[in-house]
């Protein structure tokens, strides 16, 4: 009796929070109707004000790129948390891998992977993609690694020392490329101007190309470590 | 004016946080004087502004700005020090510097990931306070959660995976609220700066500044742990260990209030609450939630458990003094918030401390704590006594203070509520004040028990540190509870701050 | 409006996954609905009808859709999948002294 | 051209709505995480179809391929008291 009570009470709150949010979504006027300053500003003068042809990266690594620094530090502080909270584990480990077969597969395929997200991250100011989605596939490489040929190889191949120094690279050539900003420009994570090049070619628009692949490899390794320390007992105790 | 030092106060913690994990491989032993190295940077570089700007501060027209990558502030992410943010600042930066001194001894196994997540919150914790952008406030606010979470399942105990768990859950719905507030709020305005928020937000229909002003009610009172979602609270104070309860509770919900004070009065304006009618419902609201956490507190049989019950009486109290939109409810509000950020940080600190004579938390093994150690019982009983309301002490002026800002806006519930919460707190700690000093035996099974509740690695002078600290804690309630004075000037500049919004808008959008 | 809908339907879909299911993964999966719903809606809602915010070599700028809603919900989405990823390493600690996932069983996490 | 484009949206829409009621109907944790991992790829699809092209790559390299993993690795970890 009780619990059917509970689950009245909690379906009516539901029902009523539904409500609620159709009611004001009535409200809500169509985009078109609505102030559009900063887009505009944006949309209009995004290319010749960073060198950027992709107006989202023009936005996460130059008008906001403070906010990329503070993501790319919550995974920092995510990773710290997971191996802190799991190096103590005798998780269970498999490092036998999968089949012949299979291993001579993903050897083949293993460095276009790598290819693809080297693509992805330096690329990040042409064309869809940058530090985060080209990070995430270059930690695919490792998941791929102790999926196929079991954690002990990737282990030998990438240890979490080398990872973790990475990923300290990584957050540092983001910061450091702040503080030549202040030390070149005057503000803190400002386009490096003497950078630039023509729009449209490879290393242009100013710092973006570098805090991409430093955001890229910062991540990669980050996540590396979460699906890694998540499959097997990996650091030892520090003390 | 545009000034360095203040983007400094966020990037110094960040990088100490970053550079933490690179040392631990070369070398641990050095990891102890970066983290003296990040500290003292930053004590130095908040020095250094205030002795800059002190005139400034004194007579309440202290404006520091930063432009993130030179954008102009609709474009780019502004950072603005004004008097208010100036002064949590300060009591901030303050009190984490005592909890990282405690913690140094504290701190038994995996202290270079204790110390990375610390001063992540320390930069969370500045750059939350700092920020003039609503995005990259949300981004903060995610940052503070993420680093908390993690160090309250620190012990990697039962008890406190259990309780990280639970908090997780909650403040990361809260977090994903405080998200769609700000996409709404950009939809609406197509802007994230706040000052240009501030601007149009009264143009508005009411309809979507009510949903607007929900939505970001509702995630700012499932932080703070005001009524209807208070139930994660207890359980995290409870099963963390002592310095991150310090921080959860003298710092972290100070944060979330700061930031309360930032959205209503800057940002969405006071104006427009009071246009939608939810005022007093907020002001019941707190008062009920306050008088909730003090009835709780008289049933808990566990010390950590009561003082988080207590913190939900406080907070709920604060809450309720700040929403009564007077000069008076202001400077008792913000008095209070130091006052209970100094009590309760010390209050924690020195009961983890305590704790470690015990075999548990519960009320019947406290006995006999009180001999064990008597300088730091002393203290505590001498917070306690602050937290109660005695008259010499800090707890005393700023209750004084609200009671007769409840009195001045004829809100007798409110003012019945201080007196409620007093009386009912004599009874709560006198408890365990009396039970403290109580003989006890001890047999051959409690000893063998004691020795495994020590702390995994003791240090030298590990007792000294604690005892300086927690008397460094009792010293700021003392003279602060003569001196209250001393405080006069900030608070009243605070206050000018607070409700001067038009200057704010000028001075951010203007230069 | 019909994006409003889909947006009611997975937000209540995720809050009942949240509150109701009694499996600490389950709880998990809805965060993840819920927070997957915010973040469409953000997307269908910006979205005018205009080209992606990206300027072609040799062409004129055309209509874009906005590019700072994206790039917001881009930096969401890495923050929800960070804090998905803490969450579900408490739970497997926790699993290692209770040996179960199931919420009512746990005493620990309904005081 | 234009009805194609709303009806394959349509289409989409109710088969996100499918896969997300799915993930939370199962009671196996297993079939869960592959119903949120398809509700993710229709994501994906949608977000192109809203031509947000950056985000439909992050949400198919994170919510698709990344959380999966981690849901995956996190219920391999997982002991049920009943089984051993």
């Amino acid at each position: 009796m009780h619990k059917y009570l509970k689950k009245t009470l909690v379906i009516s709150v539901f029902i009523l929070t539904a409500i609620a949010l159709y009611e004001n979504f009535l409200l809500v006027p169509e985009y078109t109707g609505l102030r559009t300053g900063v887009s505009d500003y944006i949309i209009s003068s995004g290319l010749s004000d960073t060198g950027s042809l992709n107006l989202i990266t023009a936005v996460l690594y130059d008008y906001r790129a403070f906010d990329s620094l503070g993501e790319s530090t919550v995974i920092f502080g995510a990773v710290s948390g997971i191996v802190l909270i799991l190096s103590r584990k005798m998780l269970p480990v498999s490092s036998r891998g999968l089949s012949f077969i299979v291993k001579r597969t993903f050897g083949l395929v293993t460095p276009f992977i790598a290819l693809f997200s080297l693509y992805v991250i330096t690329h990040g100011h042409l064309s869809p993609g940058g530090g985060f989605q080209g990070g995430v596939i270059l930690a695919v490489i490792s998941i791929i690694f102790s999926i196929v040929y079991g954690s002990a190889f990737d282990y030998r191949r990438y240890s979490p020392q080398v990872k973790t120094a990475m990923e300290t690279m990584g957050a540092f050539t983001f910061l450091g490329l702040g503080v030549v900003g202040i030390l070149m420009e005057g503000f803190f994570l400002k386009n490096l101007g003497f950078l630039t090049a023509r729009t449209g070619t490879l290393i242009s628009a100013g710092s973006i190309p570098y805090v991409n692949f430093g955001v890229g490899i910062k991540v990669g390794a980050g996540l590396a470590i979460i699906f890694y320390s998540m499959i097997q007992k990996t650091f030892k105790e520090d003390f | 004016m545009m000034e360095t030092r203040i983007i400094l106060l966020i990037i110094v913690p960040l990088g100490t946080a970053f550079i933490i994990p690179f040392i631990d491989l070369i070398n641990a032993k050095l990891r102890r004087f970066f983290v003296l190295l990040g500290i003292s940077i930053q004590i130095f570089n908040l020095t250094s502004i205030v002795v800059q700007y002190f005139d400034q501060i004194r007579d309440g027209s202290l404006f520091l700005q930063y432009h993130l990558g030179g954008w102009q502030p609709p474009f780019g992410i502004n950072l603005v020090m004004d008097n208010l943010s100036f002064l949590f600042i300060a009591i901030v930066t303050l009190s984490l510097l005592f909890i990282i001194i405690y913690s140094i001894g504290y701190v038994g196994h995996h202290e270079g990931k204790f110390y990375v997540l610390y001063f992540i919150i320390i930069a969370a914790s500045n750059g939350a306070m700092l920020t003039g952008d609503l995005f990259n406030m949300y981004v903060f606010i995610e940052l503070l959660t993420i680093a908390s979470g993690a160090l309250i399942a620190f012990q990697r105990s039962h008890p406190g995976s259990e309780a990280a768990i639970k908090y997780l859950f909650y403040n990361i719905i809260a977090g994903s609220l405080i998200f769609f507030g700000v996409l709404l709020t950009y939809f609406n305005l197509g802007t994230l700066t706040m000052a240009d928020v501030a601007n149009n937000f009264a143009a508005l229909e009411s309809g979507i500044q009510l949903f607007i002003t929900a939505i970001f009610l509702t995630a700012l009172l499932i932080k703070m742990g005001v009524f209807p979602f208070l139930f994660w609270l207890p359980k995290s104070y409870d099963s963390s260990p002592a310095p991150v309860t310090a921080v959860l509770s003298g710092v972290l919900s100070k944060i979330y209030l700061y930031l309360f004070i930032r959205l209503i009065w800057t940002v969405i304006g006071f104006e427009t609450i009071v246009a939608l009618n939810l005022n007093i419902l907020l002001i019941d609201i707190a008062l009920f939630s306050s008088f909730l956490g003090h009835v709780f507190a008289l049933q808990a049989n566990n010390i950590k458990r009561l003082l988080g019950y207590s913190s939900i009486g406080h907070i709920g109290m604060i809450f309720a003094v700040i929403m009564l939109n007077t000069e008076a409810g202001f400077y008792g509000g913000i008095l209070h918030i130091i006052a209970h950020m100094f009590m309760k940080a010390g209050l924690f600190v020195a009961c983890g401390y305590l704790l470690q004579y015990t075999v548990s938390n519960h009320y019947r093994d406290f006995k006999g704590v009180g001999l064990r150690d008597k300088p730091v019982f002393i203290a505590f009983i001498i917070l306690l006594l602050s937290m109660i309301g005695m008259p010499p002490l800090l707890g005393f002026a700023s209750k004084w203070f609200i009671l007769m800002a409840f009195l001045e806006a004829q809100s007798y519930f409110g003012a019945f509520i201080v007196i409620f919460g007093s009386l009912t707190a004599v009874i709560y700690y006198l408890r365990y004040i009396a039970k403290g000093f109580e003989e006890v035996r001890l047999s051959e099974d409690d000893l063998k028990m004691e020795v495994f509740n020590q702390p995994l690695l003791s240090v030298l002078y590990r007792e000294k540190i604690v005892t300086f600290i927690t008397y460094a804690y009792t010293a700021v309630i003392i003279i602060f509870g003569f001196g209250f004075r001393f405080l006069n000037i900030p608070l009243r500049m605070s206050i000018e701050s607070i409700m001067n919004v038009e200057r704010y808008i000028e001075l951010v959008l203007g230069g | 409006m019909r994006n409003n809908f889909i947006f009611i339907i997975l937000f209540m879909l995720g809050l009942y996954a949240l509150i109701m299911k009694t499996n600490l993964i389950k709880n998990v999966i809805g965060l993840n609905i819920m927070e997957a719903s915010i973040f469409f809606w953000v997307i269908a809602f910006s979205d005018v009808g205009g080209e992606v915010a990206i300027h072609k070599m040799g062409e004129e700028f055309s209509k874009f859709n906005d590019p700072v809603p994206q790039a917001l919900t881009l930096t969401g989405i890495v923050i929800g999948a960070s804090t998905a990823a803490l969450l579900l390493t408490l739970i497997i600690e926790l699993n290692q002294f209770t040996d179960t996932i199931d919420r009512d069983e746990i005493e620990g996490l309904n005081n | 051209m234009m009805t194609a484009t709303v009806v394959l949206e349509n289409l989409l829409l109710i088969f996100l709505v499918l896969c997300a009621v799915m993930s939370v109907r199962f009671e196996e944790e297993l079939i869960s995480i592959i119903f949120l991992s398809t509700f993710s790829i229709v994501l994906t699809a949608l977000y192109l179809l809203h031509r947000a092209a950056d985000v439909a790559l992050a949400e198919a390299v994170i919510g698709a391929g990344l959380s999966t993993a981690i849901f995956m690795s996190a219920i391999s970890q997982i002991r049920h008291g009943d089984s051993d």
